[in-house]
């Protein structure tokens, strides 16, 4: 592969690989390469041939519930069909991780509709120029119209697609403009680091706009109930059979050009609820692909060696215990408001056993390592905290509640199988301190609440980024906007400050480092939460399967799946 | 009191079936009673040295995920299993009678009134409103047993109305009014002790049934909170296992919930015979 | 047998209906009235279904009238409402032996709970050893042995269950005893052990009975006086052997032609043909009507009256037969 | 035509065996009216069951023989396999049951279970089924015969029920009958039209019937010849002028005396003391009776086993004082 | 006495039912509405903000009164719109015609595999009363209701399909490798031989097979207990005893006679036990992945996701109102008196 943009010199250059870096070079940039396109698909041709490979894989725990992910209540694994089923302008590049894995590489923007791009001259807008000969699924071929209807759709509908889009300072469909059938231009409206990583993501998909037209109402303006049922893209898959909560069918297709034609042409994702039925299909070859694996069939199944296994830890992701830190909850007075008692907290966490017995090993601990005074922006990176009892019980002592008190730890059914054996034996832990805890397990749906609400002493957290960035992370977990993923509630101003102020910077910035290390070091002081581990994405294969690459969004991209 | 004894000897001795579901049911309550004092650890205790190991000398029903000993889970729940049944069952049984009795015996407008009650109750699939109950209210031991209770209220309702209905007409009855009973008085001295041992067999029964409930209850997730130990979670959590070889988890307290309701159903005619004084010879 | 003091039970017009579907009433008791005096035996008799089991609960007050009154020593009782009468004073008054023994014992209470339940709610006697003496007295009474009493119903024989129901009757020394068919369900050597134990009874305790029974041969033994019912109205009234030998109304005539025997051969009069239907009953046509061997015009076209033939004996019928019957 | 001799069934329940019926016999000639006579628990109808093979399964002939012997077949009614005891069944011998109402099959219209019996023991062709059945309806004087056809038990009068248990029972001329309490819950009109039907159906038929009662007065009206049981035993079998006249079991002359009639007066009417024996005993005595008996001797009554003592031929009766 | 015509019966039955479904509705309205999740936190995604929220909530119409949200959805339920299900994205209307099919097959398959079993071998315990096929029977009955139906299933899937291999993956209605047959009835099993697809057919048996004996074991139970107790009393009753005298055929005496009538409590508890079933498949269906209607009313009770649970709510009262009409008309069929007031 030949390195292509500038995006890539600048990075070359950069010590830390850093996204900023890419974007900087890429708003400077007066030219991008215009022979991206063949490039491209140069590198499809490298991959193997298209074949009538038939692909199944299961999944469980939440099965993809639409076909439009900019629809209200659109579920996660609708991500991934969604993901193949439409283009976006641009995507990402691939990059190998230390263990061989192939990961998407978030430092390299490359073509995906749009054949190239060029940054305006003021680093106030980008040109994008689509291909002549995209089509969408049912022949149309792709314009300048269909893109801008799409952008507008993302940055109108509401929920979660506005507010990803927002979150890229995309937010006013007068930012968006057709220039001609094949040109379309994105005004920013200020400067943000996000902006162009962010047409990168799943959400602003391109929609055939005119084969949704016909199903516009005045109560539904972008057809959201048409396209919540119907395919609508130009994708490489279109669209098979949906049969919500039970199948979805995909067929390769053909006239597909935005990227090298996938070699499975059929792909069939199935929904088993079971985790044991799950691995047992697998085990007996009846299916190619287990998305949805717990910590211990990640373990097993690659101790059976039968299997091609991937395990990447996920970025920007944390499974966490949060401590509720006002000094009132639920007009009573909060135990955990006391520094003292949340680190002693942190201290008696016995971390090693909840990796053990918890998670089977398969998570990157995230204690134990550190210091106080960090020295790196990397994100997530290890606590200076390890199970030590001795320290636990001093700090206890020390504080308010030297013989402790009875609070409650609630966690989400949904990710049961490692948290209740967590929770558990942080319950048979605290207990040593004098700290009695109640288990409190929430139905999937009401934990939503739970985190709304913040009305629980304690949770255990799983929170993670699309946008690998620590202050992207923080923002939504420590500021005191009090977002619904700060658990505890932690409102410090002088975190805001650093937070804030490394949101405006960039990486590679000296104050950017600085604001960084100085709001990880104060997280590690005022431990408003326990970081426990970085989680892995695993999914388990048939031998046969290969090509297999780490999303951000973390669903599966079939397109770049081979079976043999 | 002499006789009673000789009389339940006597019942029990006749037929084996009744007599080992006897046996096994005071197998259960003195377990149920020691609890803690015969298990041969901490339920509750977690050792990740020891995490999912096979049935040992040590360890007879093989450890947990927690490396908690599966054998003194399975006694310690013993006592709240037969509690959640026993409460579950007499809540409704109480509740259940009382307005069974009265709709059967007053006909009218109070029989149509319940009635209704009991329709519309018993339009909802019972285990659809079990879980609805327990989502509602939270999943605690007190709503599975509410919940448990609700669902078989018009089972009892229903059966004793309809008994008592039958009987409301008997010489007994009009006996009873003639010698100065007033109607409430005939409902609790004359009727309801008559309809009782057609009762029994259902009460045991429903006794199972409760256990299974709130095992099905564990399974999609509303069951009793960690790391509380009851047979049905223990089942629930530990299916999970079986694909993957751990059958021990899911076996041995599904071994042990299954005799316990195998043991309920048997000893309801066992009950009957004893509660009724015409098996009394 | 007759005097002019008032009489212990007055019967007037009194009506039982019971609504059967849509404007549809079954004339259980239709219009009946008679009058039982203090210390006298009326029996009641009449075929199965002819209503005789509901004016006896009419009058044991099991059952609230639709029409008519019931005069019972100087109260009127059809007015209080069968849910208040188990507090009535009158309650003690007016008892009954039911006809199944096994029915109507409660199968968990044990001979002494039976016979001692009357007293307890109705009586001033209280305290266990004013009951147990009370009701060894009873149990003497009635021929039952006193180890009988700690048994439960099925634990007793037909003749003995009926010996406790006949008991917990008289517990409360009623007035009026009514009897329902006391011995249709037992054996003919106990029914005979059980007439005499009555007759007895009524000698000792003063009572008056009310007998009914579908057997006017039994009725007979114990009887001063007959009430003859047929589909709820009363067909014939008279003195036990004037109604015997001379039977008035064609349909007691035939019941009593139907009464086996060791010695005569059989000359039953036969009635034919279905019973009318109760269910919202012509009132201008005789009830027997279709059935009767006499049935003329006149029969279906006015519903003959009680009327006084000979001396305080009546039929209702407009031909009443007025031959002997050749026993 | 039937001879029964030294019948003894036992039931083993719970509680114990119980010695229903022991070393009972009697015969039946053809035409001839048997009544089997006796209170509840004497033994009437087990033995009627036993005869025709329709015992509880707790029940057990232990002794005995049951000779049937017509133009067609002679068999001994306990010993022949089931099989052929069914061919028997309905078609030479058959039986009218206590409560016609639970007696006929409650959901199957009343013609058609007449048809049934027709089909399995007749080779009437299907269509001739129901003109025969409707035959039949018709003899036992059933009103409007066609329309009774469809009908259902519980749209019947008891009295209509019984009439087409006879019709059943009588359905392919059996020349055995035997009526097991056939009036009982019948009203007393109603019981002398039944009576008299199954007396004329009798006659015109040359039929053997057996009438088991309770009531001796109505035996004494239609029967030749009485049979009294007392708790399992026979106790005296005769003629019916014979045994009113002149009853030689101290049993009979009781029961006659306690039986109510239209003559008696109330003084007359002499209850029985005491109850049957409790046939479970493992000590019952030699004669079943003894406990009632006015002139019950030990040293004459309990040595030896009952015995038979003929008076005449047509008039027996088993006990060691007769009157 | 009077006789009815089928028509009333049916009319009166229906009449009678509707104070019941109104019942239902209000109940499980109220019963969804207590559920502790916020549809609107849960369906705005995990990064909303409170104004999110608080659009979704207006959007859903979660910020109105009890009562007006009550009315609205009477108003909609009279127009037959039970609204739009959440978390699979349908009309409620389409998720419920598509999936009852699929419980309704595998319920009615356990009813038939559970009735195969029962009837035989409780008639079977009946003709031989206290014998050891007696106990044999009411033990192997007793122990297939004593197991949770989701451990019997799991258990069963691990035996055949993962030790042994000789049952189908527990993949729902159809292996991977077939596709459903069209939509005539939805019941797979009529649909693919109406369309001629012997193949299909099998295959959608085979699939059917381990989910309905799992949920049939546990219905095995009270039918064969109730089968052996009817005709137990059917085989000691006197026209039982008639027949037998009357020299009727023994299998004659023993289905024509006996089972019919021992038929009518039997039918009464097929009732109980088929709404029994409907709901135990709730946790069948999530063991195998069978698309039905029961494992789609979990995910949206864990979701809160309202309109689902009220329609699936609604539509299992409409058919416990239906079972009990059929259960009524088969008494009609069977006895003759049941039509009859007296």
């Amino acid at each position: 592969m030949r390195r292509r943009s500038l995006i890539k010199t600048s990075v070359g250059l950069a010590a830390g690989i850093t996204l900023a870096n890419g974007l900087k070079a890429c708003s400077s940039a007066e030219s991008p390469s215009t022979d991206a396109a063949s490039d491209s698909s140069s590198d499809g041709s490298s991959g193997a041939k298209p074949t009538d490979a038939r692909l199944t894989m299961v999944q469980g725990g939440g099965f993809p519930n639409s076909l439009d992910l900019h629809r209200v209540g659109t579920n996660r694994p609708a991500y991934g069909i969604s993901w193949v089923m439409y283009d976006r302008l641009m995507t990402f590049g691939q990059k190998e991780l230390p263990d061989g894995t192939l990961s998407y590489d978030y430092t390299q923007l490359e073509p995906e509709l749009a054949e190239s791009w060029e940054m305006a001259e003021d680093g106030m807008s980008v040109t994008f120029k689509l291909r002549q000969d995209a089509t969408f699924h049912d022949g149309a071929p792709v314009t300048a119209q269909d893109v801008k209807w799409s952008y507008d759709r993302a940055v109108s509908i509401g929920g979660f697609p506005t507010f990803q889009m927002k979150a890229g300072a995309l937010e006013n469909p007068d930012q968006f403009e057709v220039v001609d059938d094949h040109t379309f231009r994105v005004k920013f409206l200020r400067p943000d680091k996000l902006t162009m990583i962010d047409m990168a993501v799943p959400i602003p998909v391109i929609i055939n706009s005119e084969l949704v037209k016909p199903h516009l109402t005045d109560a539904d303006p972008w057809g959201a109930e048409w396209l919540n049922v119907n395919d609508a893209g130009g994708g490489a898959y279109q669209l098979g059979e949906f049969k919500p909560n039970e199948r979805i069918t995909l067929t390769r297709f053909e006239d597909w050009k935005s990227g090298p034609l996938p070699q499975i042409q059929e792909v069939i994702v199935l929904n088993v609820p079971e985790a044991g039925n799950r691995r047992a299909l697998l085990e007996k070859g009846d299916i190619d692909v287990n998305y949805d694996l717990t910590e211990k069939d990640q373990k097993e199944i690659a101790a059976m060696g039968e299997f091609t296994m991937a395990s990447t830890p996920i970025e920007n992701c944390l499974y966490s215990i949060d401590m509720h830190t006002n000094a009132q909850l639920k007009g009573a007075e909060n135990p955990f408001a006391d520094v003292k008692v949340r680190q002693a907290v942190a201290y008696a966490m016995p971390y090693d056993a909840i990796m053990q017995t918890a998670l089977y090993d398969q998570a990157v601990p995230m204690y134990g390592e550190g210091t106080f005074d960090p020295d790196s922006t990397t994100w997530p990176q290890p606590t200076p905290y390890k199970t030590d009892m001795e320290q636990a019980k001093k700090l206890i002592a020390e504080s308010a509640y030297p013989n402790g008190f009875e609070t409650s730890l609630a966690f989400d059914l949904g990710n049961q199988e490692w948290a209740e054996p967590t929770v558990v034996l942080i319950q048979e832990s605290l207990a040593e301190l004098g700290i009695k805890v109640g288990i409190e397990k929430v139905p999937n749906a009401n934990f939503r609440s739970v985190l709304v609400e913040k009305s629980r002493p304690m949770i255990v957290n799983n929170f993670g980024g699309w946008l690998n960035y620590p202050d992207y992370f923080f923002f939504y977990a420590y500021h005191g906007q009090d977002a619904t993923f700060n658990g505890s509630s932690y409102q410090n101003p002088e975190m805001d400050k650093m937070i804030e102020a490394a949101l405006a910077s960039k990486p590679g910035e000296p104050e950017y480092a600085e604001n960084v290390e100085g709001f990880i070091e104060m997280a590690w002081e005022e431990m408003p939460r326990v970081p426990l581990v970085q989680p892995k994405l695993s999914v388990a294969m048939q031998n046969n399967v290969s090509g297999y690459q780490y999303w951000f969004h973390r669903q599966l991209d079939f397109r770049q799946l081979e079976k043999a | 009191m002499t006789t009673t004894l000789k009389h339940t000897r006597y019942i029990i001795s006749q037929n084996g079936i009744t007599f080992g579901a006897f046996s096994l049911f005071f197998g259960f309550v003195l377990i149920a009673v020691l609890g803690n004092a015969i298990a041969p650890y901490d339920p509750l205790a977690s050792n990740s040295a020891i995490a999912l190991q096979p049935p040992t000398a040590l360890h007879w029903f093989g450890t947990d995920q927690l490396g908690r000993d599966v054998l003194s889970r399975v006694i310690v729940a013993t006592r709240l299993d037969l509690g959640i049944a026993v409460l579950a069952v007499a809540m409704s049984f109480v509740i259940g009678s009382i307005l069974g009795t009265c709709a059967g015996y007053f006909g009218g407008w109070t029989d149509r009134i319940v009635s209704r009650c009991i329709d519309t109750l018993m339009a909802f699939p019972l285990f659809v409103l079990a879980m609805g109950l327990v989502a509602a209210l939270g999943n605690s031991i007190e709503n599975i047993i509410y919940a448990t209770a609700i669902i078989n209220l018009p089972l009892y309702t229903r059966v004793i109305r309809s008994e008592v209905l039958v009987r409301r007409e008997a010489g007994f009855v009009e006996a009873a009014r003639l010698t100065g009973n007033g109607d409430w008085r005939i409902m609790a001295r004359h009727l309801f002790p008559n309809v009782l041992p057609v009762m029994m067999v259902h009460l045991s029964l429903n006794m199972g049934w409760a256990i299974l409930n709130a095992a099905g209850l564990s399974f999609i997730g509303l069951g009793v909170q960690p790391p509380t130990a009851e047979w049905g979670i223990m089942v629930a959590e530990g299916a999970t296992y079986i694909v993957s070889g751990e059958w021990w988890l899911a076996l041995f307290p599904g071994a042990v919930l299954m005799l316990a309701v195998f043991c309920f159903n048997l000893l309801g005619d066992g009950l009957r015979d004893l509660i009724d004084p015409r098996m009394r010879t | 047998m007759l005097n002019s003091q008032p009489p212990l039970l007055q019967v007037k017009n009194l009506t039982k209906t019971f609504p059967v579907g849509k404007d549809a009433h079954l004339h259980a008791v239709d219009q009946v009235s008679f009058t039982l005096q203090s210390g006298e035996s009326v029996g009641l008799v009449g075929e199965s279904g002819c209503g005789k089991s509901t004016l006896v609960r009419l009058i044991t007050r099991l059952l609230d009238v639709t029409a008519g009154e019931i005069h019972f020593d100087d109260a009127i009782l059809s007015t209080i409402a069968v849910r208040q009468f188990p507090q009535n004073p009158y309650r003690a008054g007016i008892q009954l032996v039911f006809q199944d023994p096994t029915d109507s014992l409660n199968p968990r209470f044990t001979a002494y709970d039976t016979i001692t339940e009357p007293i307890k709610r109705l009586s001033s006697v209280q305290g266990r050893q004013q009951l147990q003496a009370r009701a060894a007295e009873l149990a003497d009474l009635v021929g039952l042995p006193q180890d009988l009493l700690s048994r439960f119903p099925h634990q007793l024989s037909g003749g003995q269950k009926a010996r406790v129901g006949i008991a917990r009757a008289i517990a409360l020394n009623p007035k009026l005893l009514v009897l329902d068919e006391p011995t249709s369900a037992l054996d003919v050597s106990v029914q005979a052990v059980i007439l005499h134990l009555l007759a007895d009874l009524k000698k000792r305790l003063g009572m008056s009975y009310l007998f009914v029974s579908h057997d006017l041969n039994v009725v007979r033994l114990l009887c001063d006086r007959v009430l003859v019912m047929y589909l709820g109205k009363i067909v014939e009234s008279g003195p036990v052997e004037q109604i015997f030998n001379h039977p008035r109304h064609p349909y007691t005539e035939a019941l009593i032609s139907a009464i086996p025997s060791f010695t005569a051969q059989p000359h039953p009069i036969p009635l034919t043909g279905e019973p009318r239907s109760p269910i919202n009953p012509n009132p201008s046509v005789c009830r027997l009507y279709g059935r009767c061997p006499k049935g003329e015009d006149l029969c279906h076209q006015v519903m003959p009256e009680l009327t006084e033939l000979s001396s305080n004996h009546q039929a209702a019928c407009h031909f009443p037969v007025s031959s002997d019957l050749a026993v | 035509m039937l001879a029964v001799e030294n019948l003894s069934v036992e039931f083993r329940t719970r509680s114990g065996v119980v010695k229903a019926l022991e070393a009972v016999g009697f015969t039946i000639q053809p035409g001839e009216t048997v009544g089997i006579v006796g209170e509840s628990g004497s033994g009437k109808s087990v033995m009627a069951f036993t005869l025709l093979g329709v015992l509880d399964r707790a029940g057990q002939v232990t002794a005995g023989r049951a000779l049937f012997q017509t133009d067609s077949v002679a068999v001994d009614l306990l010993k022949e396999p089931e099989s052929s005891l069914r061919q028997l069944r309905g078609k030479e011998l058959s039986m009218i049951f206590q409560n016609p109402r639970t007696a006929l099959n409650p959901i199957r219209r009343v013609g058609r279970q007449i048809a049934d019996v027709l089909r399995c023991h007749t080779d009437l062709p299907e269509a001739d089924l129901r003109s025969k059945a409707l035959d039949m309806l018709a003899s036992v004087r059933i009103p409007d015969p066609d329309k009774r056809f469809d009908a259902y038990p519980y749209e019947l009068s008891g009295g209509l029920c019984q009439r087409i248990m006879i019709a059943l029972a009588l359905a392919c001329s059996p020349h055995l009958l035997i009526a097991d309490e056939p009036t009982t819950g019948l009203d007393v009109t109603t019981q002398a039209t039944v009576m008299n039907l199954i007396k004329d159906l009798a006659e015109q038929r040359q039929m053997a019937t057996i009438l088991i009662t309770h009531d001796l007065a109505l035996a004494a009206e239609y029967c030749d010849r009485i049979v009294v049981m007392h708790a399992g035993h026979v106790v005296e079998s005769a003629p019916t002028r014979s045994l009113f006249t002149h009853p030689r079991h101290p049993y009979t002359a009781k029961l006659i005396a306690a039986t109510p009639e239209p003559h008696k007066s109330f003084a007359e009417l002499i209850p029985i003391g005491g109850n049957l024996p409790d046939l479970k005993a493992a000590d019952l005595p030699p004669c079943r009776f003894s406990y009632r008996c006015d002139y019950f001797e030990p040293s004459v009554c309990n040595q030896t086993p009952l015995s038979r003592e003929f008076l005449s031929p047509q008039h027996q009766v088993a006990c060691w004082k007769p009157l | 006495m009077a006789r009815y015509s089928t028509g009333k019966i049916v009319g009166r039955r229906i009449l009678g039912a509707i104070p019941s479904v109104i019942g239902v509705v209000i109940v499980t309205f109220l019963l969804t509405r207590s559920l502790p999740g916020d549809p609107a936190a849960f369906f705005a995604g995990p990064a909303a903000t409170a104004e999110a929220i608080e659009e979704i909530r207006q959007n859903l119409g979660l910020d109105k009164s009890l009562p007006e949200q009550f009315l609205i959805y009477i108003g909609e339920l009279f127009r037959g719109d039970l609204g739009v299900s959440l978390t699979t994205g349908q009309t409620v209307l389409y998720d419920l015609l598509t999936r009852l099919p699929a419980s309704l097959e595998l319920t009615l398959a356990a009813l038939v595999f559970a009735i195969a079993l029962a009837l035989p071998l409780g008639i079977l315990a009946a003709t031989r009363p206290n014998s050891w096929i007696d106990h044999g029977v009411r033990l192997l009955a007793t122990a297939g209701v004593s197991l949770p139906t989701f451990f019997t299933g799991l258990f069963l899937i691990y035996v055949l399909y993962y030790l042994w291999g000789i049952v189908p993956a527990p993949l729902g209605r159809l292996d991977i490798l077939n596709s459903p047959p069209p939509q005539i009835t939805g019941f797979y099993l009529i649909d693919s031989l109406l369309i001629g697809d012997l193949g299909l057919f099998w295959a959608a048996a085979a699939q059917l097979f381990l989910p309905a004996v799992t949920l049939g074991l546990f219905a095995l139970a009270p039918l064969a207990r109730v089968t052996r107790a009817s005709m137990l009393g059917m085989l000691s009753s006197d026209f039982i005893r008639t027949a037998r005298a009357s020299g009727l055929p023994p299998r004659q005496v023993l289905f024509g006679y006996a089972f019919r009538n021992a038929m009518l409590p039997v039918v009464t508890t097929l009732g109980v036990v088929f709404s029994f079933l409907l709901g135990a498949n709730i946790l069948v269906e999530k063991v195998f992945a069978w698309p039905g209607i029961g494992s789609y009313a979990v995910e949206a009770l864990v979701a809160s996701d309202y309109a689902p649970i009220q329609g699936f709510i609604l539509t299992m009262a409409l058919l416990y109102v239906v079972l009990n009409l059929l259960i009524d008309l088969l008494y009609v069929v069977i006895d003759p008196r049941a039509g009859v007031e007296s």
